[in-house]
């Protein structure tokens, strides 16, 4: 890894001159200028090991061929990439590589994305001399239920082993054997419990460690790719979705630094089996106890009649996974066309957010001196990637202190009164501790303190900013008098409407006891929602919406960066839900005329102006409130 | 009439009949179809085979490269695992489309797909005309038919082969 | 089986010696070895245990080395060497004449349980002795078909393992392990096959 | 020049490896002399000794102790003792005959680093061995050589003998340190060098045994008088270690710069049953092969390697007319493909490949192109690969294709060792 120092050192890559920072890779310099040089091992989030041999480039004063992943740059250094020795060289280790390697490319999901194969074809003979059987190992081995191993095809390049060791720290997948017989594996062949094991098959530079979920279904020139954001948890780490006849075929990360550092949780690379449609269904209508297929237009307007009914007595629930497009809708609905104020987005009652929740970026806890994760694993737990920030912070001298929710003051106790720059992460059901814990924090150190609350859902936090809560409005003002109901309360307060609209079974509205009992009691409940649902049984009216993978839009994260979530899948026979929104504001009387989802995003920004941060795909700073 | 047409009326048929019993013992040029075939060349590039091995198991491992091979984009494979391996679960060829190039039989890396003898493709719907895995797949010879496949399901899973 | 107490105590002494605990896996390996004939899974398992790694640490570096056992076998050990300046004494014609007296092939136990051979070409250090082999860990030089004769008869009517390392080993012998070595336990698992 | 035993001049007295018998032969005197100098100047005593390292690289002791950073401690000293080049034992005879005089290297050396704790790292095999220094370390830790305040003048030390388990890899210094933190004994990448970064990320030195035996008798008898022993560049004796075909196989002691030519004849008795010599390796199974034209070069790591050869850890091995040097090639070549780490590509592939290219020369299937394919894969090996394994696994094979193609070719086109076949004609 490259790392950033005020000094530079020039030299030449075959010919060209290049001004790098002192401590760059030859492998990064000549990629600043265009020289691509193979590699199999070399990783840029990992230390160089060296190990394939395949990045060895020419540098004139020295005798042997030197690594480009391992060596670092001087000044004057000149670096040829091009010769015959080089080029002879990679074909013969590209040979060696190949003498053991199966050549099952057409059963092998890599195959059409294998950095072995298209390296082969740069660089590789065109033949193999080698005439004997080649080494056999297990095949299609169950590495856990997520991950199929190939033995044979694996050449070494330990990259899955140092991701278990550098990044994740859990060092669970390990060398056995030694010499030709090496193979990689779990202790006793165990099945595997990391919960970052999707990304030993995205590095992985052959196709040794596959997705069982993945096997077989595609071809990668097969796949439409669509970047997006991973519906799972608030941490919104960037991800493609891969799809193939409009079937997602799987989740690939993205790599974004300032949030997932280009790795993916399996929790949230698996998920997307919840967000394939079953069937094409239609708007139902509940007619004599019985639901009946019936058109949009009819469902809305049985929709606008039981609003109307129902006025300011009508509540609505949003889901965290909706747009916040969607939400401002939603919020401008209820809130200015029905003037009703019970609008939610939480499933239990929760201390009130504020901008301070999110003072803390995620990037940022590298560069802390101490980081408290109040409520320990529970707060991996609701983003399981923020493990792999923490656990590169520690690794860069960072101290995680690990305490229960309740222990704010073991966590006071933990941090010197000299620290600078402290961190505070917890759940939004930990949030009071977490503020209590800040305040002490900050009396007795010198430095600051920051916090960062983990929301639920991808759009939990959008949800707040917006003011989809009963008592504050977008930009967290306070509805003052006019506060409303919130999810916890609706059971008894009379309520003449309810309006549930989820997009992602993830984030889905799942009711308790009381909720159960209340339920059937509503004159009109509205489900507008992706998937079928028990609540389906209860609904009068059944509006079928897009899953948070067939939409536009932007998604908020934990630590408000907007993000923009794109349509990955195509259900064109479902109405989008914005515009079922509009037409029922419209029938309410409102008079909304958006023609795409951008120009809601534009009067999004123009009521909430830190939602310019769409645009860069930056944090909402909230700068101007405490 | 004139009377020497009336004379020379017998000739002209004499001549006539020469003409239609000349052309009997011509050899013939017409085949009895559809009761009988036209014998094709070897290499005779027409509707598709899909080859099995020996021991019944389909040699199509649905990799695709012939699909990726098609300058018309007339194939379709969808993968998917049966026990331990691939196999094509879904092979179809719009024959409509097809241009009969062969660049599907070059491409295969398992010579699963070669172009057969079949020249006649004719039916009376367009949607006829998407070959499906079971039109193309070899039939089993009776000897493995009885063994390594359920009779009556000539498509069903391949048996498992260990790589 | 569990460890024994005197090998954990060790293990753990191993550990408070070095500046790492992870140094210790070598040594605590080749304490558990003399104490069971073998490494096995679980024992690889309870060593992490004392040690506070994970597992899998273990294993990579059990495998890694070429002594670890990780199956049973016979009360003696008998390596000769095969390398090329034994060779060129002749221990080619020493190692087809063990075998034929010992009746098992290369890697394998006799059928009393009493002698397992390996020829190696990994290199024991008495070139000068050459041809050579090595007997329970002590080394057996200028070997004969005579001396080759007199050393399987000594070992076949020892009843007792050969002797550990005093340093390392617990002093158990094991009256058993005969019977371990007509069953495996677990067979090895999977490794690299060769062709 | 001729035999010089110094290390090993009193290797003929009984019970040597007792504490109190080396302590009569003038055990332990260096050691005490050495702990009245400063630790630097001790540095500079053995820099001005010319000693260079046994172990088989022949990089000065003095230089690579002085490349420890200023300042920066705790710092360990590793004695190397994983001695396991095919024809090298000299490590063995010198820990079994002499342990207390590995020992006080070690102590000496130890305190010229200002290292307060020294690991030898033996292999597994040398089970002998291993006891012996065990009893060495505890008659010394009892006799005050070892512990805290060490003969009372303050200064700590302890030594702790790491006992291996079979790998050749770890005999290259930085895997001997990965094999001694437990992990598997694969090699680092240089930089950072062990001096600066090595033993638990610590400054560290290793020393091979032979090296370490030598120190007691420069701090005695002084820089001068090493620096008179042998040769400009290679000052002192070296244990060589004869094994093939000559009549008197074992440990020689020679002064650096004795010609070749005395010690197989004159001290190794000649090649056996009288023979002719037909080759020889002067550093053990991974150097190039010298022919009897170079009898006459001198024992020395320069000379050597200027004869196209290196010294390496002093392994002579001979062989007669009657070798077959394909058959040796090959062991060789397997013997590197079981001990690769399997760290890097070009030594993990490579040597399986030649090993398997070698099994078929030995079982007459070889074919025409194989001697340039042997050549090309050596090439695609050497200077490759991670560590010098993978380098010095194509050294030996590529000079005997060098010096004896034709025997390839007779191999090839014969069908089979030629040597094996006269063998079973003569014996018909």
């Amino acid at each position: 890894m490259a790392t950033v120092q005020t000094d530079q050192v020039t030299l030449t890559v075959n010919g060209q001159s290049v001004t790098v920072p002192k401590g760059t890779l030859i492998l990064d310099a000549a990629k600043k200028v265009g020289i691509d040089i193979p590699i199999f091992c070399s990783h840029p989030k990992m230390a160089p090991v060296a190990v394939c041999r395949m990045c060895l480039v020419e540098v004139e004063k020295m005798p042997k061929l030197q690594p480009a992943c391992a060596v670092y740059v001087a000044e004057g250094m000149v670096v040829k990439t091009t010769t015959e020795q080089v080029n002879k060289y990679q074909k013969g280790v590209l040979e060696f590589l190949l003498i053991n390697h199966p050549l099952d490319c057409p059963i092998c999901d890599k195959g059409g994305e294998c950095p072995l194969q298209d390296q082969t074809y740069q660089y590789g003979p065109g033949a193999s001399r080698y005439q004997f059987d080649k080494a056999h190992f297990d095949k299609s081995v169950p590495l856990s239920d997520k991950i199929v191993l190939d033995r044979e095809r694996c050449i070494l390049c330990w990259r899955c082993t140092r991701f278990s060791e550098e990044i994740s720290g859990e060092r669970e997948l390990a060398l056995i054997q030694r010499g030709v017989h090496t193979i990689i594996g779990t202790f006793n062949d165990e099945p595997a419990q990391s919960a970052y094991q999707g990304n030993w098959t995205e590095i992985c530079p052959v196709g040794a460690l596959t997705s069982r979920q993945y096997r077989f279904i595609s071809r990668p020139w097969d796949l439409d790719r669509t970047p997006s954001v991973c519906p799972g948890c608030s941490m919104g780490c960037n991800i493609q979705i891969d799809a193939r006849n409009n079937k997602i075929g799987r989740f690939q990360s993205r790599e974004n630094v300032a949030v997932d550092d280009s790795w993916l949780c399996d929790f949230g690379r698996y998920s997307f089996p919840n967000f394939q449609r079953q069937s094409q269904e239609r708007p139902r209508i509940r007619r004599g106890g019985r639901l009946e297929d019936v058109s949009y237009d009819e469902a809305i307007a049985f929709t606008v009649d039981g609003l109307k009914r129902a006025g300011g007595q009508a509540a609505g629930w949003a889901s965290p996974a909706d747009t916040n497009e969607e939400l401002l809708l939603f919020r401008r609905l209820f809130r200015d066309v029905l003037r009703s104020p019970h609008l939610d987005h939480r499933s239990a009652t929760v201390v009130d957010a504020e901008p301070g929740d999110m003072t803390l970026s995620i990037a940022d806890i590298e560069r802390l001196e101490h980081v408290v994760l109040l409520g320990g694993q529970e707060v991996i737990d609701a983003a399981p990637v923020l493990h792999l920030r923490l656990f590169k912070s520690q690794r860069k001298g960072v101290t995680v202190l690990k305490v229960g929710a309740g222990q704010v003051a073991e966590a006071v106790a933990g941090v010197s009164p000299d620290c600078t720059a402290v961190g505070i992460l917890a759940t939004e059901a930990n949030k009071a501790a977490a503020v209590d814990l800040q305040t002490k924090l900050q009396r007795k150190i010198k430095g600051s303190v920051r916090r960062l609350i983990v929301t639920t859902g991808p759009n939990g936090r959008g949800a707040k900013d917006l003011g989809i809560l009963p008592h504050l409005g977008p930009g967290y003002v306070a509805l003052n008098g006019q506060a409303g109901t919130g999810r916890t309360e609706w059971p008894g307060a009379g309520l003449r409407a309810l309006y549930v609209h989820e997009s992602s079974p993830l984030h889905g509205f799942t009711p308790t006891d009381a909720e159960s009992m209340w339920l059937p009691t509503v004159p009109l409940l509205v489900f507008h929602r992706f998937k079928p649902s028990p609540l389906d049984e209860m609904a009068h009216v059944i509006l079928p919406g897009h899953a948070f993978t067939e939409k536009d839009g932007t998604v908020t994260n934990m630590e408000g960066r907007v993000q923009r979530i794109r349509k990955g899948i195509d259900a064109a026979w479902v109405r989008e839900d914005w515009l079922v929104f509009q037409e029922i504001a419209n029938q309410l009387g409102a008079s909304w005329s958006y023609e795409s989802v951008g120009q809601i995003t534009s009067d999004l920004v123009r009521g909430l102006p830190p939602y310019m941060a769409v645009n860069q795909e930056a944090r909402v700073l909230w700068s101007e409130r405490p | 009439m004139a009377l020497r047409e009336v004379l020379l009326g017998p000739i002209y048929i004499a001549r006539a009949l020469l003409t239609t019993f000349k052309h009997n013992t011509r050899p013939i040029v017409t085949i009895e179809y559809p009761e009988r075939q036209k014998a094709v060349p070897p290499r005779e590039r027409g509707k598709h085979i899909l080859h099995r091995y020996a021991d019944g198991l389909e040699k199509c491992v649905g990799c695709e490269l012939c699909a990726i091979a098609c300058p018309v984009g007339c194939i379709v494979v969808e993968a998917a695992e049966n026990p331990g391996e691939r196999y094509a679960k879904r092979y179809e060829i719009n024959l409509l489309r097809c241009i009969y190039c062969g660049m599907c039989e070059e491409a295969c890396p398992y010579d699963a797909i070669t172009m057969g003898p079949r020249y006649d493709l004719a039916d009376d719907h367009p949607d006829k005309f998407i070959a499906v895995k079971e039109d193309m797949l070899e039939p089993l010879s009776a000897s493995v038919g009885d063994t390594a496949v359920p009779s009556g399901a000539p498509s069903a899973q391949p048996v498992p082969r260990k790589w | 089986m569990p460890l024994a107490k005197p090998t954990v105590t060790q293990i753990q002494e191993l550990a408070a010696r070095y500046p790492s605990k992870q140094s210790a896996i070598i040594p605590a390996l080749w304490a558990v070895q003399h104490e069971q004939g073998y490494v096995t899974d679980a024992a690889m398992s309870e060593i992490a245990q004392h040690l506070g790694l994970p597992p899998s640490l273990i294993e990579a570096t059990a495998s890694f080395y070429s002594m670890f056992l990780t199956r049973p076998e016979g009360r003696h050990d008998v390596v000769i060497c095969v390398n090329a300046p034994c060779m060129l004494r002749g221990a080619d014609e020493m190692a087809a004449y063990l075998e034929r007296q010992l009746g098992v092939r290369d890697g394998a136990t006799t059928s009393d349980g009493a002698i397992t051979w390996h020829s190696t070409i990994e290199c024991l250090g008495a070139c000068g002795g050459a041809p050579m082999m090595q007997v329970d860990h002590r080394f057996e030089e200028n070997l004969t078909p005579e001396r080759i004769d007199a050393i399987i008869e000594r070992l076949r009517t020892d009843p007792l393992p050969g002797p550990p390392h005093k340093g390392e080993g617990v002093e158990a012998p094991t009256p058993n392990k005969g019977e371990d070595v007509a069953q495996p336990k677990k067979p090895a698992r999977p490794r690299a096959r060769k062709n | 020049m001729g035999i010089k035993p110094l290390l090993t001049k009193d290797f003929a007295t009984e019970n040597l490896k007792q504490l109190a018998v080396y302590e009569k032969t003038g055990g332990y005197t260096g050691f005490k002399k050495a702990l009245e100098m400063q630790p630097d100047a001790l540095v500079d005593l053995v820099k001005a000794s010319g000693l260079r390292g046994r172990g088989g690289a022949g990089f000065p002791t003095g230089n690579k102790w002085s490349f420890l950073p200023k300042g920066m401690y705790p710092r360990y000293l590793v004695c190397n003792a994983d001695e396991s080049e095919p024809g090298c034992f000299k490590d063995r005879y010198l820990m079994e005959n002499s342990p207390h005089q590995v020992l006080e290297g070690i102590l000496i050396a130890s305190y010229a680093i200002g290292c307060n704790l020294a690991f030898i790292y033996i292999r597994g095999e040398y089970l002998p061995q291993t006891e012996a220094l065990e009893a060495a370390i505890d008659e010394a830790r009892q006799a005050g050589y070892l512990g805290k305040n060490v003969l009372g003048k303050g200064y700590d030390l302890d030594v702790i003998l790491h006992r291996g388990a079979g790998a050749y890899i770890c005999g290259e210094e930085t895997a001997m340190l990965t094999s001694l933190e437990g992990y598997r004994g694969e090699p680092r990448l240089k930089p950072p060098f062990p001096a600066v970064k090595g033993l638990y990320g610590k400054p560290t030195v290793v020393n091979n045994v032979e090296t370490v035996c030598n120190l007691p008798h420069i701090v005695l008898n002084g820089a001068d008088w090493f620096k008179a022993i042998g040769t400009p560049t290679g000052s002192g004796t070296r244990l060589w270690c004869m094994s093939g075909h000559v009549n008197r196989p074992g440990n020689y002691e020679m002064e650096n710069g004795t010609p070749i030519r005395e010690l197989i004849e004159e001290h190794g008795g000649g090649v056996w049953k009288n023979r002719k010599l037909k080759a020889f390796q002067p550093g053990g199974a991974s150097m190039m092969v010298l022919l009897p034209e170079h009898l006459d070069v001198g024992l020395d790591f320069d000379a050597i390697a200027k004869a196209g050869s290196l010294a390496g850890a002093g392994a002579m091995v001979v062989m007669d007319e009657t070798t077959c040097m394909v058959d040796a090639a090959r062991r060789y070549v397997k013997f590197f493909e079981h001990e690769s780490c399997g760290k890097c590509t070009p030594c993990r592939e490579g040597t399986y490949w030649m090993a398997n290219i070698f099994d078929r020369f030995e079982g007459g299937e070889a074919k025409v192109g194989d001697i340039d394919l042997l050549l090309d894969i050596g090439y695609n090996i050497d200077g490759r690969s991670f560590c010098p394994l993978g380098d010095a696994s194509t050294w030996f094979p590529r000079s005997v294709i060098k010096f004896f193609r034709d025997e390839f070719q007779e191999h090839i086109s014969e069908k089979g060792c030629p040597f094996k076949k006269s063998v079973q004609e003569a014996v018909a």
